[in-house]
């Protein structure tokens, strides 16, 4: 069909999928999925949520075993029975969720299972520096001894692809590894990628984001809703054609990231930002080896944007705000008045609610159906006693799945058998569902698909603008820039100034960030 | 002089029996003014070794203990005879390779009281109109001592004897409950059959009494009642005309001890094996005996 | 299709046993009536079942939390003791005839046990809520504390109670069945309500899965740990009230030995996991049920006591493999190989 | 500065540091005793901890590997009964060498262990039933052998058992010195080999363990076969310290194992402890003990009592310390 595979037709494939099909109990994931993998190419996987990309990747990988359908790998079948084999074949893979050892150290969960020897026992030390030199790589520099579980999402992240680079293998596999990276890792890894491609390497790249796609690519192989829509070789697909068939029908036309949305507040008659009330003020709230103390303020129905590096904090501010951690100084107020935040449950009746950064750990309650996972926070707030009716919370749960376009089988579904941007989406939903005055949202969209991402963000300013103020966290400076209507730079766990949405565009933000000009 | 200091290693405070066996020595120590170093083994004979481990330590006068088990005790005797320190066993005996390792055993016989609850059944039975008699049997726990040999003497008595049919044995763990959780199993299984109960103590006996009650049957009279030990539940029972006979096993042993510690101690020569006085008491003097019995 | 139901497996275990029962044990579905009320080896292992359903019932939540009570044996000592010494009752013999006297009035008695127990549940959800021990550590102290505290309520000894209404409790009979079960039922009723008509169930489970969670979602996690340790040890007592009861008095040292382990057991004969999160009440039961009607069994097919055990670990040991989804589908692959082979060989 | 900080925190936080308090508290409590009791600190005392308790710290640290591992084993108590038993009845009645009765039963421990295991991963069946079971069968298996104790008079048996190693001018028995072995091997294992490693990796998260290509289900079998094994060693060592085997040794056991391993500063969620954790925590129990022994006025109730209160002040101080660091 493409032009594309006849030109690398020249060459063999390394991996081969042959009508690959798997169903789980009540979704058909995919339905006889081809897909050849070239040496020398990254070949990027698109599709939208739910559309069947990670269980792809974990057929191929041997997490799963299809129903039908054979895998080639130089012309081979092989049927990897365990991930184990997948590696000993020469397939190195990281999976969308983060999947390493909280409890062993950084260093470990690079090198466990090929650990270096030296005299019958592991070389400590030497590990240590081979696992230290590869982070360098990527240009994080952390203590490789410390347990992974000190870390935050994006440099567990980090250390999953480090793990993967290490060894030789022959294709390597990334399923949106850069859901929780910045601009900056962003660029590190791909260049890290661009290496290996030159020295031949096949690379399986899953995400979400168009510009990375373009950036990287190839060539493209499209998912919609488990069948492959096609594949193109990256330069002969626009980026609206691209969008389309992922949706399938033509969608309404994508704007590009950079180019500047309604900002929520200024549609309508609203009054200018400058000039809303106060929603929460702090004062030089500070927790000591953490955060700087940090002034800050939200105001009502105004859609805030905290932007920064990985490490500069932002999570740590979002924590305090809400009262998941206990700062050490500095204070609070709501409606300019006082406040002690002891627990979430303070900040959670102050009418703040906290969409977590790290869904597996700190979001999905995994056992439990997606429409228990939307009524937690609403019925912790409503106390034990008063359940609310089941009805009520299947209209809910119903009317969130339509809302945000969660892809589920039902609403009775656990969420684990929900895909990664789908259960994101329930997350979102369950703070959604108690109606905060103020949201805080750290990367709620992680791993949400460009048509999802726009329109949750879009729904996000709709509630702005009936007066919900929004704390929006991003490692995706575009977006920040998209939709906020104020933004606050943070540098080194301090927040280093701010500047309402139109004094800033991509390349100033970028200085401000990184260098730091100083606050006008 | 200095008061004589006794190490005392007790199994535990698994029973009646046992609790009163505890307080005879501890009250009878008392009253000589012999200091008592008391150590509870919680039913494990670890425990007991680590306590003459370290009664040996303390360099006690004399160790006294109950074994939990007859096996098992020639190390650590061992090293009480190097220390130097005499050793008596109370109420249950120890095999031993070098019987010098221990100086009297003063206590009471299982396999004894097994033939003795027998024989009471022999003569009793004489009475009785039916051909054969059968007999369930409620064990105390499995593979321990006076389980063991209580069953061990009663067949001794009975096996021979072609009239007498065991139908039905299982364990009570000692413990009311279990006494009548499984009696009820029996008279569910077995119905009017049955004629005589042997319980290994008299608690498994009380339980079994209730259940037999329950069953709308009259223990003492439809079903022969016979137990061990002679606690003052049973002698209630008993009065109460549930309980036909009971086989003392006397836990009070206290002041036998202490004079017996006084003497070893004082190099005087002591018998190797001092059985308590210990009666058989069938419901007919049960009256009589009950104001008199101490636990 | 109810073969899928998580519940099919335990209860068709529970039936097999029946079923192997009838064939075994003669007369063992006969019921009759005595003197008012059922009789027979059903409703025997009703009555038993009942304080292990209690104890099972409590342990049920604590184990949805993620979390494990050992010290429900200590629990029910302490509850029957401090009732049998409380309305005690002594046998004077009055020129030869026995006569009774009670002592404090039944309901007082009866509220100060389960008062005691509800006091060593507290302990133990302060000490893992509170102080964030590990579970099983913080009830091992209890444990090995609370028997030694009955003991040294009762000096040791066996405290018989004298006093009819009270063994109404654990032997008594109301419209032909054994008032326990009423209890049982009372207590299972209550909280499956809590269950269902409240958010407990549901906050019980989250943070049995996700603590973490669980929190920023704005639960009092601790109030919930707290609670399921007062309600564990709150059934504890009651099926300590009904031990003592049925035997008509307190066996400190051995009243409710072992039955945590019990419990635990028909917890997980139930379908509920270790691991925390979704947990069955009724399952608990039928685990409870599976287990008594095994002991009965044994004690009726008059097998040697030296070998319960052994039958007993063999029960469970296919019970769980029947609960094991692996353990099917392995054996329907042999199954299917072995076919193969066969038609190979034809 | 404030990664120090942060570093300073996490380590104090870790399990590495509550072990460091056990060890603080022990060499409390035996300050305590010795004030009290006189004697108390002779070196003989303090080497009897070690020779009464070799059986369990051996137990200890085969149950340390499975609760690391986020498992738990229920049936060591009723295997080293087995093993006493089995041992018992091989060189007694039927008069095998005693060597050759070792071996087996050894083999044997470990087969039973790494038969649960296989059934707890194969069959995704929970370890504390499944383990459970297995405490019943081993104890039922004892019976089935013979429901009395048999005495072991044969000479190495006896040798083993009553063989006075000195130490200054105390002594160690043959036991004591296995099992401070085993604990050393157990250590290394740990630490510095790749299967070590693994059990940390499969109690930290065991599906990731799965994703990342480490052979769980090897790890989880041998891990429970380890366990079977150490249960039958301190078996073995029972045998000699009892010079018997019985139905009824040993029971309760696995708590005090578990206890034990707990009190080192292992969490029973897995993941997190030390190997090493095991003897402190052995030695706190046995200190316990042996101070209720040197004051020989409590009653049976009054010793599960203070058992427990010091089981209570133990692990709340314990994990003050740990919040006071984390703070
Ligand atoms: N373990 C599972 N059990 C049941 N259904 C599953 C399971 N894993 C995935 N699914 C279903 O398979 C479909 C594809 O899921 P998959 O994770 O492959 O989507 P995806 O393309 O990775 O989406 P995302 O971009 O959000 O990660 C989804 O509908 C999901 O609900
Ligand atoms: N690239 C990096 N190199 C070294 N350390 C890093 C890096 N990224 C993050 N960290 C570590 O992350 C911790 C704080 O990161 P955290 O994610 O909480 O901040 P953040 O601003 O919320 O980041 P994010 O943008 O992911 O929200 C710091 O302790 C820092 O050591
Ligand atoms: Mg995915
Ligand atoms: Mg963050």
């Amino acid at each position: 069909m493409t032009s594309s595979s006849t030109v690398l037709s020249s060459v063999a494939p390394v991996l081969q999928l042959r009508g690959i099909s798997k169903a789980f109990t009540g979704v058909q994931a995919l339905n006889g999925v081809s897909l050849s993998l070239y040496p020398g190419e990254v070949h990027t996987l698109m599709g939208q949520n739910g559309a069947g990309k990670s269980t792809l990747i974990k057929v191929l990988t041997g997490v799963h075993v299809p129903d039908q359908g054979q895998i080639l790998l130089e012309g081979r079948a092989i049927r990897p029975a365990s991930t184990l084999d997948a590696q000993n074949l020469g397939i190195s893979t990281v999976y969308q969720e983060v999947n390493l050892c909280p409890n062993l150290s950084v260093a470990e969960n690079i090198f466990i299972g090929r650990y270096p020897h030296k005299g019958g026992r592991i070389d400590w030390r030497g590990m240590s520096e081979q696992a230290g030199a590869l982070l360098a790589r990527l240009q994080v520099n952390i203590d490789v001894d410390r347990p992974l579980a000190s870390y935050p999402l994006a440099v567990q992240q980090m250390v999953a692809i480090s793990r993967a680079l290490l060894g030789s293998a022959k294709v390597l596999i990334l399923d949106e590894p850069t859901s929780s990276l910045d601009e900056k890792e962003v660029e590190l890894l791909f260049s890290v990628l661009r290496d290996l491609r030159q020295q031949g390497m096949a690379i399986l790249f899953v995400t979400h984001f168009l510009d990375q796609t373009y950036a990287i690519s190839d060539r493209i192989t499209v998912m919609r809703n488990g069948e492959r829509e096609g594949e193109y070789a990256c330069s002969e697909l626009s980026r609206v054609d691209l969008v389309n068939k992922m949706v399938g029908a033509p969608a309404a036309v994508v704007r590009p990231a950079a180019a500047a949305a309604q900002p929520a507040v200024a549609a309508g008659s609203e009054p200018a930002p400058g000039r809303l009330p106060a929603f929460l003020r702090t004062l030089g709230l500070g927790r000591r080896g953490s955060l700087a103390p940090v002034d800050l303020e939200v105001r009502k129905g105004e859609l805030l944007g905290l932007a920064g590096l990985l490490g500069s904090g932002r999570t740590e501010l979002a924590r305090l705000l809400f009262g998941a951690d206990r700062a050490d100084s500095g204070k609070v107020a709501i409606h300019g008045q006082q406040r002690q935040f002891a627990s979430p449950r303070d900040a959670i009746a102050a009418g703040i609610g906290y969409c977590s950064e790290d869904r597996k750990h700190e979001g999905a309650v995994l056992d439990l159906s997606v429409r228990e996972n939307m009524m937690l926070a609403l019925q912790a707030r409503m106390g034990i006693l008063r359940a609310i009716p089941l009805k009520r919370q299947q209209q809910l749960a119903q009317h969130y799945v339509q809302a945000l376009g969660i892809k589920t089988a039902s609403i009775e579904t656990p969420i684990a058998a929900l895909s990664g941007g789908n259960q994101q989406k329930v997350l979102l939903a369950r703070w959604l569902v108690t109606e905060p005055e103020m949201l805080i949202l750290d990367e709620p969209t992680r791993g949400i698909d460009v048509r999802a991402k726009q329109e949750i963000m879009d729904y996000v300013a709709n509630l702005c603008r009936k007066g919900m103020s929004i704390l929006f966290i991003s490692s995706e400076l575009a977006e920040v820039l998209r939709v906020s209507d104020r933004i606050v730079v943070m540098r080194d766990r301090k927040t280093a100034g701010e500047y309402a949405r139109d004094e800033l565009d991509e390349s100033s933000v970028l200085q401000v960030i990184a260098a730091g000009a100083s606050h006008a | 002089a200095k008061p004589l200091v006794i190490g005392f290693s007790q199994v535990g405070a698994e029973s009646e029996w046992r609790t009163a066996n505890t307080v005879s020595i501890k009250d009878a120590a008392r009253k000589d003014g012999i200091t008592l170093k008391f150590a509870d083994a919680q039913q494990k004979q670890e425990n007991q070794v680590k306590a003459i481990r370290s009664f040996i330590a303390q360099r006690v006068d004399l160790i006294a203990f109950s074994p939990v088990v007859e096996s098992g005790w020639d190390t650590v005797l061992r090293e009480a005879k190097a220390a130097k320190i005499p050793v008596v066993l109370t109420d249950r005996a120890v095999n031993v390779s070098d019987p010098s390792l221990y100086v009297t055993f003063i206590g009471s016989d299982f396999v004894e009281e097994g033939r003795r609850a027998g024989r009471w059944l022999l003569e009793r039975s004489a009475k009785l109109p039916n051909p054969v008699i059968n007999i369930v049997e409620l064990q105390g726990t499995v593979g321990s001592a006076p389980a063991l040999d209580r069953k061990k003497g009663f067949e001794e008595v009975i096996g021979g004897n072609a009239k007498f049919k065991v139908i039905r044995s299982q364990t009570g763990d000692f413990t009311r409950a279990k006494g009548k959780e499984v009696m009820e199993a029996f008279l569910k299984a077995e119905g009017k059959k049955i004629n005589v109960l042997y319980a290994h103590n008299d608690d498994m006996a009380i339980g079994a009494i209730q259940a037999i009650e329950e069953a709308g049957l009259k223990p003492g009279k439809d079903i022969l009642v016979i137990s061990i030990d002679g606690v003052k539940g049973a002698f209630e029972a008993m009065l109460a005309g549930k309980l036909n006979v009971t086989v003392e096993c006397s836990p009070l042993l206290g002041p036998q001890l202490m004079q017996l510690a006084r003497d070893i101690v004082a190099g005087k020569p002591v018998p190797r094996r001092i059985t308590t006085v210990e009666g058989v008491f069938p419901a007919e003097v049960a009256a009589k005996e009950f104001p008199n019995r101490k636990y | 299709m109810f073969v899928h139901h998580p519940l099919f497996r335990p209860v068709a275990a529970l039936v097999l046993l029946l079923m192997l029962d009838l064939l075994l044990v003669p007369g063992f579905f006969h019921l009759e009536i005595k003197d008012g009320h059922l009789y027979g080896s059903l409703i025997d292992i009703l009555n038993r079942a009942a304080p292990l359903i209690l104890a099972a019932l409590g342990m049920t939540l604590v184990i949805a939390t993620r979390g494990i009570d050992i010290s429900v044996g200590a629990v029910v000592a302490i509850s029957a003791t401090v009732a049998s010494m409380l309305i005690g009752g002594t046998m004077v013999l009055q020129d030869g005839v026995p006569t009774y006297v009670a002592n404090t009035p039944m309901v007082w008695a009866l509220c100060a046990a389960m008062g005691a127990a509800l006091l060593c549940g507290g302990w133990n959800g302060v000490l893992v809520a509170g102080l964030g021990l590990q579970p099983i550590v913080a009830t091992l102290i209890l444990m090995v504390a609370g028997r030694g505290l009955a003991q040294l309520f009762t000096d040791g000894q066996i405290i018989t109670v004298y006093y009819q209404p009270y063994f109404f409790l654990g032997s008594g009979y109301l419209f032909g069945l054994p008032f326990s079960l009423y209890l049982v039922g009372g207590v299972f009723a209550l909280t499956a309500l809590l269950m269902r008509k409240t958010a407990l169930g549901l906050f019980i489970q989250t943070v049995g899965v996700n603590p973490v969670a669980a929190r920023l979602a704005g639960l009092r996690t601790a109030v919930l740990i707290f609670f399921v340790y007062v309600f564990c040890s709150a059934c504890a007592g009651l099926s300590g009230l009904i031990i003592s009861a049925n035997i008509k008095s307190a066996d400190a040292n051995n009243a409710g030995l072992l039955l945590e382990l019990d419990a635990i057991l028909a917890v997980t004969l139930g379908g509920t996991s270790l691991a925390g999160g979704k947990f069955s009440l009724v399952g608990s039961v039928v685990g409870a049920l599976i287990i008594q009607t095994l002991t009965y069994t044994i004690y009726s097919l008059g097998l040697p006591p030296e070998i319960n055990m052994v039958v007993k670990s063999v029960v469970v040991f296919l019970v769980c493999l029947s609960q094991s989804a692996e353990f099917k589908n392995m054996w329907r692959a042999f199954r299917t190989r072995a076919k193969a082979n066969k038609g190979e060989a034809a | 500065m404030s990664s120090l900080a942060l570093r300073a925190r996490a380590s104090m936080a870790s399990p590495y540091f509550t072990s460091l308090a056990t060890v603080a508290l022990l060499a409390l409590l035996l300050g305590a005793g010795g004030a009290a009791y006189p004697g108390f600190l002779s070196l003989q005392v303090l080497l009897n901890l070690l020779i009464d308790n070799a059986f369990l710290l051996v137990i200890a640290v085969g149950m340390s590997f499975v609760i690391i591992s986020g498992g738990i084993d229920l049936s060591v108590g009723s295997v080293l009964a087995l093993t006493t038993m089995m041992a018992a009845w091989m060189v007694q009645v039927w008069h095998w060498p005693p060597l050759l009765a070792i071996v087996i039963v050894l083999l044997v421990g470990t087969g039973f262990g790494a038969l649960m295991g296989a059934m707890i991963h194969f069959f995704k069946l929970q370890p504390f039933i499944v383990t459970l079971a297995g405490m019943f069968l081993a104890r039922g298996l004892c019976y089935l052998i013979s429901i009395n104790s048999i005495t072991i008079d044969q000479p190495l048996f006896v040798s083993m058992s009553q063989t006075q190693l000195p130490v200054l001018d105390g002594y160690l028995s043959p036991s004591a010195l296995i099992a401070l072995l085993t604990l050393a091997a157990a250590i290394y294992v740990a630490h510095c080999t790749p299967f070590g490693r693994a059990i940390y990796a499969v109690g930290g998260n065991e599906q990731s363990a799965q994703m990342m290509g480490l052979r769980v289900a090897r790890t989880k079998v041998l891990i429970y076969a380890f366990s079977g094994f150490c249960a039958a060693l301190s078996g073995v060592l029972f045998s000699f310290y009892m010079l018997s085997g019985y139905g009824l040794h040993a029971q309760g056991t696995e708590l005090d194992a578990i206890a034990a391993v707990v009190i080192g500063g292992t969490l029973l969620s897995g993941g997190y402890g030390y190997v090493a954790g095991a003897l402190s925590g052995v030695l706190v129990l046995g200190t316990i003990q042996t101070l209720i022994a040197f004051d020989g006025t409590l009653s049976s109730w009054w010793t599960k009592i203070v058992i427990g209160v010091l089981l209570f002040v133990f692990c709340v101080v314990q994990r003050a310390l740990a919040l006071g660091a984390r703070r």
